[in-house]
């Protein structure tokens, strides 16, 4: 057992010692306890890797273990991780952190699915077997039922509904896909490292049965990615979720999508990434816009983000499809970046709504003068989210754009510059919302008297600022971490075919 | 003729032997029906009893002599190892029936005729242990009808309920039509082939034979009929709404598991020249099972009713394994009735407590279930999850391997219409788990205690939910039997 | 020179500082803290500039470029992203410029923002702008010129929107950040398609490269390769990135965010909206001059034409408004598209008196030195008037000159500095700037020689409002106009530097000694060149300015104006739409919310939620409408079961059949 | 059986073959059906049940004396089947009581309590 699966072990500990808890104070004191030992653990993981990367550590997955679990079936628990899953794991090691403090006041039941959705999260991004993964992925999904359903607020059971069945119908495709990898690599192994590199019995996959599974992988994770358009659960279910929950559904659940895009789409089905990347890109190009067009015209704020997060989202896997180093890498980056300010959003949205119970932006006015904690954070979460340098933001756009501007035809060319229109609208949305709800003066008089931010609170939106801005100050290494293990995947890609297909009538 | 024999039956021995203990037991310890004491005994006693056959049958399991094979009356009676597994599961089944059934025996009403229940369940169970592992086909006949005949006295247990009564007829009628068919195509089989003995078929079957193909028809409708697979399935609903809740908790998982492994025994076995034929056949009728059944369940209100039609998908789902007739699909068959005669049983331990404390079975009346009893429905959310193939409950598991096998023997799109049916069977269960905990009610029902006997069962089957798919070594153990076709 | 990296970190440590603990610092404190800082910045800077000039030249006989800090910030694939400082004789003189002016912003601030709400965020966000348009300035290459283009545009957003309570404030600066971001897009692609093709962001085409040691090596910029990829892969990157520019440096039609940026607080329109970010286009030109000369000299035209278009549009608007602060942010405009038009017309790089085709360079950066001087002088006595009345509008002012004595000499010089009165400052670079138009092109010079009358024509218009003419004299009497000596001094020192720079390069221009002049510090190549003005330009612009004011002192000296009134009766539209600005606002407006926001968002915000989650919706329903129309099948009657079970059974023989 | 049928052979100058027992099986297994589907009364549905098993066992007996005569499978099938539908329609006609009790009539019409 190594050490990795302490990062299932411990939310089931907390799963179990909260079973046990008596009264608000313990809960709390579990809770505390066991997300700053995830967090401390990711922290440790993190640089753990580094050292042992500069050590020369060369293999694809450090501190891999397997454990024969389904002998007959050749299903097996394995972990391991490399440079994107540590990352991944840091980015859900903070959330979860926050998002303890964040919903300070809620009861047992609630952080007993909150940490079920956690020990999901964590788990998938340990895991290198498909079933694991499949497992964890759907472990993360079904709490969110009962989170918002329970816990949400406005049409809470519509949302809670239709973002479950949606997801889970694109797990339905996921699996068909997960069959299609597993047998078509000869049914010896679901290694996903084995599978790539056919060792462990894993043969080439044919390329016609990748072009057959690469659609129903990626769509299956992609509907997880907020893909257009496939996205439709998102706005709702955000706008329904407590606040925690959005922090936990955007900043690291809507991860899952990409990051199993990439793991397992593009990693396993190369020729077929390389043939069929192009009907996704349109279809992700197309959605980076229109996400951000349709927030120009929300007026409930959690909309607005949600369209942005479709929009940003949008972005990852448009990056990922343009299967350059550069460009995936920039969509680490920007799920990382994005997780983090769209949590920090989320946050401060719950709590501007706990407050005024209104997320109206017509109704809202001149908070800076009643909440200004809340508000600067308000607007740091916005600056980020347009892309200002110094922010995370800008870091994972940047190279975004540099990564995909290495495709030097015009199909990928038009499609990039579509795409980049998309960061001045970010700045028209963006900037109306502040403009509309924390400046003016407020002429409500029931948010005359609103108290600003709690002590829990503003210790959960500084931890979140804190790491946006580390990542905007000195992106450097994180840089490197990622696109080590991004290389050998793309290289993979790139060695298959050529990017153009066939198939692209646009070429 | 060599009676010792006899002896290769001791799984049917030795229960038959139980039937008539209880036989006796009922006869003679029961002089006096009012006093509680005794139907105290005659309540543990069965238990106690079928618990100690099934250790014993299990023991022969774990100490195989030979390869475990054995073989009566000139291959008329055969048994294997997953036979004898299979026997085993339905016996735990059975077990846990008849906890469940213990609050609603010590109802004054039913005093008078507690032995009866008793002995009737195990005798269409003693049919059913001979449908496993008969090897010829009026073997097989003999034990369906034993096994679906005291079923009819069971539903219609209550005597003077008049649904109970009319479930009762709906049942035995279309079972005596499905039967007449049935035996129609074994006649059939039987003129075509001159033999029925499953060893000799197989060489004389030939998938040209209009006449064999009509009896393969008729065959797969008569156990159809067991299974309630679509189109024979129109009786479900009705029969599991009408009878009482412990006997649909019985017909819902124990015959209709039995039947479909004899189902997949006997396509493999003896149909083994069509199986093309029967594999365009098992392919229409999963797809319609599973979907028609789920359209159906969307909307019921009563809570039997729900339960029956989700009980045909689910056994869509388990005739899954059929397909291409597989050992990897003959496991993972015996593992998904395993996973879902545990799921399925907590579920309607829940409702059989719930109504024997409140008399609700309106799936309206669980609105705020978890406020008045968060234990009960907590545990109903973990069966239902598993129902609907949640991880990490062990209907994630058997739905991933059952599907598994289906992709593997080559039915790719018949496995995606199931997958996308797992949607709508989602959103249903999710539909009670909603009005358990979502919806609010002002006058929700009243907390109570179940008895210790209801809360055993309950464990039982919440610990096999949850450890029953993550516990490996059980489908690794299926596996290493499953051999034995 | 490593202590330049201080000129960066200490206004960033200052923000910083302010910014996380303002709200326990008095005002005065903070205030203190703001300024000492600059005032170091401004030391270190003077320094830097010092020790630069003063280092000996490199054997051509031109200034070294050095590189004392680089580091790779952020890898992207084959490329980098560096921070670093680049010193060369513009990003020096752009550090003296912002310097002395932050610094001037700041004391003046302590008297203009006293008692203000938020006085601590005010100076934080000083100290954030200063920092971001050092930045900008020393980068080593163009991504982090993007990087801190992007900053100072925010931080001017935040300045500008510093009284967010006022709606045309908060206004304003939306639109600024919006307009300039819209031509980044531009400046973006423009950088994207540099990067590709030439395989580096750096500065390394200028001249004389000197990287200190302990800095990383620039990526050798492949020009030759991205030339022989495509000839107009470079001119269209430049073009692009020359959006970017003229979105900040307010060129039109990207012009419109600036007259509306004057709602922020009038020390920040005389930093950042006269003085230094507005310039940041200019500079950005200047900085790829290498480029833009030898490899993309067809695409010229486009920066002179938008320039003198810009020039003449913006004179004539400002002859119209009634708001100074709009007066001169036209005027700034105009005068900025001067220095566009300047380095639009050079034709060479090489310098010196036979080469006339390289003087535009610099004269537009001797132009926005002075500039610099006298517009934010301007802005700051504006920022006096406004503090004495209480207004921007004409109408409040009025023969002040006896309440503002300082102020109104000080506007006086640098009007006649702007107009290009020989021994101003104005008159030097302003008559370069003509000289090199006239070797580009005559028609051009005239062009703008008029327009420099306008120019004069309208300063003077604004002088005469302010302290001649009719005095509003009830509203003097509420409160009698005055002004604070700590406001007062920047605007001395400013007046100062201009009439001295003015009466040294005139003197040296017309021969009087042999001395050093701007020419001989910064010029196209480093190389050394004396300004000599050319007589007959000198004479021509000067005459035509000294008209135009006289012009001006005729029409709107008086206590009455009839000459004025008699004009604006003569043609009542055209005086209606050049107050108007020719409506262009109007014109953004209409596209933005007519035809965005109302004709795409919308409908796509109604696809998004009835079409696209209709149709899930949808199938919600439709199974749930098809489970109610198949219920008959369970109609509960025991024969129609079995008829379905033997229907079942013929349907499946025959199907295998 | 021979000398029936030779008997059959004189009086009618037919050869009686399999095909007769068959024809006379099929005719019976579809009245019984025809009868199950439309008979009102539940009694008249369970005799129409017993044409249907009844026909089955026709065929066993006269495949076993036609076709396989070396063996006796076919008509002990018969014998077991014949029991066992005795068995059935025994406990159908008890529920049908029930039923008569509740209802005082037995139309088939009636058990649609349960329906949907």
């Amino acid at each position: 057992m190594n050490f990795l699966s302490l990062f299932v072990l411990i939310p089931l500990l907390m799963l179990f010692s909260l079973w046990l808890a008596k009264g608000q104070k313990g809960i709390r004191t579990v809770m505390v306890v066991g997300s700053s030992a995830l967090l401390a653990l990711a922290v440790a993981l993190t640089v753990k890797f580094i050292s042992d990367r500069a050590g020369g550590a060369a293999e694809e997955m450090l501190y891999t273990a397997s454990f024969v679990w389904f002998e007959p079936l050749h299903i097996s628990y394995s972990v391991g991780v490399d440079g994107i899953s540590v990352v991944m794991l840091l980015l859900s090691g903070v959330i979860v952190f926050t998002g303890t403090f964040v919903s300070w006041d809620m009861c047992k039941e609630y952080f007993l699915w909150f940490t079920l959705l956690s020990m999901g999260v964590f788990g998938f991004f340990i895991s290198i077997d498909l079933f694991m993964m499949f497992m964890f992925y759907e472990i993360a999904l079904i709490p969110m039922y009962l989170l918002i359903g329970v816990w949400g607020s406005g049409h809470k059971e519509y949302s809670a509904m239709k973002l479950t069945l949606m997801l889970m119908g694109a797990s339905a495709f996921l699996m068909l896909g997960i069959f299609g990898i597993f047998y078509g690599a000869g049914g010896q192994t679901m290694n996903v490292v084995d599978i790539a590199n056919h060792t462990g019995g894993a043969q080439i996959i044919e390329f016609s049965k990748q072009c057959i599974w690469f659609p129903f992988t990626f769509v299956g994770f992609g509907v997880l990615g907020a893909m257009f358009p496939f996205h439709t659960w998102s706005p709702d279910g955000h706008a329904s979720a407590p606040t925690a929950v959005s922090m936990l559904h955007a900043g690291v659940l809507m991860k899952l999508g990409g990051y199993g895009c990439f793991r397992v789409a593009i990693y396993l089905l190369p020729e077929a990434a390389n043939e069929l990347s192009w009907i996704f890109l349109i279809l992700t190009a197309t959605g980076v816009v229109y996400g951000a067009l349709s927030a120009c015209v929300q007026t409930d704020l959690k909309y607005l983000n949600a369209y942005s997060s479709v929009s940003h989202c949008g972005m990852v896997l448009f990056a990922i499809l343009m299967l350059t180093t550069t460009a995936s890498t920039g969509a680490i980056l920007q799920m990382l970046s994005h997780g983090l300010m769209t949590a920090l959003f989320f946050a401060v949205i719950g709590m501007i709504y706990h407050r005024a119970h209104t997320r109206d932006i017509r109704q809202l006015n001149g908070l800076m003068r009643i909440v200004p904690f809340l508000s600067v954070a308000f607007a740091i979460a916005g600056l980020a989210n347009l892309g200002l340098p110094g922010l995370s933001g800008f870091v994972a756009e940047m190279t975004i754009f540099v990564g995909s501007f290495e495709n030097a035809d015009t199909f990928h060319r038009v499609f990039t510059i579509m795409a980049t229109t998309s960061i001045v609208v970010a700045a028209v949305y963006i900037l109306r919302m502040i403009g509309k709800i924390l400046y003016g003066v407020n002429l409500n008089p029931e948010h005359a008297k609103l108290h600003d931010a709690h002590w829990e609170e503003r210790f959960a939106v500084i931890c979140l600022i804190v790491c946006i801005a580390g990542i905007g100050l000195a992106p450097g290494w994180l840089s490197d971490v990622i696109s080590d293990s991004v290389a050998p995947v793309i290289d993979n890609v790139k060695s298959v075919g050529h990017l153009l297909s066939q198939s692209n009538p646009f070429k | 003729m060599d009676y010792s024999q006899f002896l290769y039956m001791h799984d049917e021995i030795s229960l038959i032997a139980v039937i008539v203990i209880l036989f006796l037991a009922d006869l003679f310890l029961c002089g006096d029906r009012k006093s509680g004491t005794v139907s105290k005994a005659l309540s543990l006693l069965p238990v106690g009893l079928l618990a100690l056959q099934t250790a014993y049958i299990a023991s022969a399991l774990l100490c195989p002599c030979g390869d475990g094979m054995s073989e009566a009356f000139g291959g008329m009676y055969q048994n294997t190892p997953v036979m004898t597994l299979v026997k085993v599961v339905l016996n735990v089944g059975t077990i846990i029936v008849f906890l469940m059934a213990d609050s609603w025996m010590k109802r004054p009403e039913n005093q008078i005729k507690v032995g009866e229940f008793y002995m009737l369940t195990l005798s269409t169970l003693l049919g059913m242990y001979y449908m496993i592992s008969s090897g010829h086909f009026l073997m097989f006949f003999i034990g369906l009808e034993l096994a679906s005949i005291p079923m009819t006295a069971l539903i219609a247990y209550t005597k003077n309920n008049q649904e109970s009564a009319e479930a009762a007829a709906k049942y035995i009628l279309t079972a005596l039509f499905s039967s007449g068919l049935l035996l129609y195509g074994i006649s059939l089989v039987y003129g075509t082939c001159g033999t029925m003995y499953f060893d000799e078929l197989a060489a004389k079957f030939s998938p040209a034979d209009t006449l064999q193909l009509a009896a393969l028809v008729l065959f797969i409708s008569g156990i159809g009929f067991k299974i309630s697979l679509v189109p024979f399935h129109l009786w479900t609903a009705d029969t599991y709404q009408g009878a009482p809740t412990t006997v649909t908790g019985y017909l819902s998982v124990i015959s209709k598991g039995a039947a479909a492994f004899v189902l997949f025994t006997i396509l493999v076995k003896v149909f083994q020249p069509m199986v093309e034929q029967w594999n365009t056949i098992m392919l229409w009728i999963i797809i319609f099972s599973i979907t028609v059944a789920n359209l159906f369940a969307v909307r019921q209100n009563n809570i039997k009713r729900f339960m029956a039609f989700s009980a045909i998908s689910q056994a869509g789902y388990l005739v899954l394994g059929v397909m291409g007739g597989t050992a990897q699909g003959m496991t993972s068959l015996v593992y998904y009735l395993f996973v879902y005669m545990v799921a399925n049983l907590g579920v309607f331990l829940i409702i059989n407590v719930t109504e024997q404390n409140s008399g609700k079975i309106n799936i309206s009346d669980y609105n705020g279930f978890y406020q008045s009893n968060p234990k009960l429905s907590f545990i109903m959310t973990l069966c239902l999850f598993s129902l609907a193939g949640i991880p990490p409950f062990a209907g994630f598991f058997s739905k991933f391997f059952i599907f598994m096998a289906a992709f593997n023997a080559g039915f790719p799109v018949l496995v995606f219409i199931a997958l996308v049916n797992t949607v709508i069977s989602l959103y249903y269960y999710l539909l009670i788990v909603k009005a358990m905990y979502i919806v609010k009610n002002d006058a929700p029902i009243a907390p109570f205690r179940s008895d210790c006997y209801t809360k055993t069962a309950i464990a039982v089957c919440a610990l096999g939910v949850v450890l029953g798919g993550i516990v490996s070594c059980i489908y690794g153990y299926i596996d290493t039997l499953s051999y034995g076709l | 020179m490593e202590y330049t990296i201080l000129i960066l970190l200490l206004p960033f440590l200052s923000f910083l500082f302010l910014g996380l603990a303002g709200k326990w610092l008095s005002h005065r404190a903070s205030g203190m803290i703001g300024t000492a800082v600059l005032a170091v910045i401004t030391i270190l800077s003077y320094c830097t500039a010092y020790e630069y000039f003063t280092a000996d030249r490199c054997a051509d006989g031109a200034y070294a470029t050095l590189v004392p800090y680089n580091m790779t910030w952020l890898p992207l694939g084959n490329l980098n992203f560096d921070l670093g400082i680049l010193l060369d004789p513009i990003s020096v003189m752009m550090l003296i410029v912002i310097t002395t002016v932050s610094f001037m912003v700041h004391i003046y601030s302590f008297g203009y923002m006293k008692g203000e709400r938020g006085f601590q965020r005010y100076y934080a966000f000083l100290s954030l702008f200063t920092m971001s348009m050092l930045g900008l300035v020393v980068a080593t290459n163009i991504f982090q010129m993007y990087l801190f283009w992007e900053l100072v545009g925010v931080s001017s957003y935040l300045l500008i929107g510093f009284y967010y309570t006022l709606p045309a404030a908060v206004a304003a600066s939306k639109k600024a950040f919006i307009v300039t971001r819209f031509a980044d897009l531009g400046f973006l692609i423009g950088i994207l398609i540099f990067g590709y093709y030439t395989g580096s962001f750096s500065f390394d085409f200028v001249n004389n490269l000197q990287m200190a040691d302990g800095t990383t090596p620039f990526i050798p910029c492949a020009i030759d390769k991205a030339v022989a990829a495509g000839g107009f892969i470079i001119p269209t990157a430049l073009t692009l990135m020359f959006i970017g520019g003229a979105g900040k440096s307010a060129m039109f039609p990207l012009h419109i965010w600036l007259p509306d940026a004057m709602e922020g607080p009038t020390p920040v329109s005389a930093l950042i909206h006269a003085a230094t970010m507005v310039v940041a286009g200019v500079y950005q030109v200047a900085r790829l001059f290498p480029l833009w000369v030898t490899y993309a000299q067809d695409w010229m035209p486009v920066i002179i034409w938008v320039g003198v278009f810009t020039a003449f549009y913006a004179a004539s608007v400002a002859c119209a408004q009634s708001d100074i602060k709009r007066v001169l942010a036209f005027s700034t405009i105009s005068q900025i598209a001067f220095m566009m038009v300047a380095l639009g017309v050079c034709t060479e790089i090489t310098t010196g008196h036979e080469h006339e085709g390289s003087i535009g360079y610099m004269a537009s950066m001797f132009h926005l030195f002075t500039h610099a001087m006298f517009k934010a002088c301007l802005f700051l006595g504006a920022g006096c008037i406004i503090h004495a009345v209480h207004s921007n509008e004409m109408e409040a002012m009025g023969g002040l000159r006896k309440y503002l004595p300082v102020t109104h000499v000080t506007f006086l010089i640098s009007c006649l500095a702007i107009s290009g009165i020989p021994f101003f400052s104005g008159f030097s670079s302003k008559d370069e700037i003509i000289t090199a138009c006239m070797a580009y092109n005559p028609a051009v010079g005239y062009i703008m020689t008029a327009i420099a009358a306008m120019t004069a024509f309208y300063m003077f218009r604004l002088y005469y409002g302010i302290f001649w003419g009719t005095e509003n004299r009830k509203l003097h009497e509420e409160h009698t106009p005055h002004e604070e000596s700590i406001m007062t001094m920047p605007l001395v020192v400013l007046s100062i530097i201009t009439v001295g720079v003015g009466v040294y390069t005139t003197l040296a221009g017309f021969g009087m000694f042999e001395g050093y002049s701007f020419g001989s510090l910064i010029s196209a190549d480093g190389h050394d060149y004396r300004i000599h003005f050319d007589t007959s330009v000198a004479s021509l612009s000067t005459v035509i300015a000294i008209c135009s004011i006289l012009l001006a002192t005729y029409i709107f000296k008086g206590e009455t104006q009839p000459v004025a009134d008699k004009m604006y009766a003569a043609a009542p539209r055209l005086h209606c739409w050049a107050y108007k600005r020719f409506y262009m606002d109007e014109v953004y407006q209409f596209i933005t919310h007519r035809i965005i926001f109302a004709h795409v968002s919308r409908p796509i915000a109604w696809f998004d939620r009835h079409v696209i989650d209709g149709f899930f919706n949808f199938l919600a329903w439709g199974t749930h409408a098809l489970s109610f129309n198949i219920r008959t099948l369970q109609s509960g009657r025991v024969q129609q079961y079995a008829l379905v079970f033997l229907i079942g059974v013929l349907i499946l023989i025959l199907m295998i059949l | 059986m021979d000398r029936l049928n030779e008997l059959i052979n004189i009086i009618l100058g037919i050869h009686v073959d399999m095909t007769w027992f068959l024809v006379l099986s099929a005719l019976m297994m579809f009245i019984g059906i025809y009868g199950f589907l439309t008979r009102r009364n539940t009694l008249a549905i369970l005799i129409s049940v017993e044409l249907m098993l009844n026909a089955a066992d026709i065929n066993f007996a006269a495949f076993n004396r036609m076709l396989f005569p070396e063996g006796q499978e076919g008509y002990i099938f018969a014998l077991f089947s014949i029991a066992i539908s005795a068995a059935e329609t025994a406990i159908a006609i008890a529920v049908m009581i029930n039923i008569y009790r509740n209802l005082k009539n037995n139309f088939v019409a009636n058990l649609d309590k349960l329906k949907w």
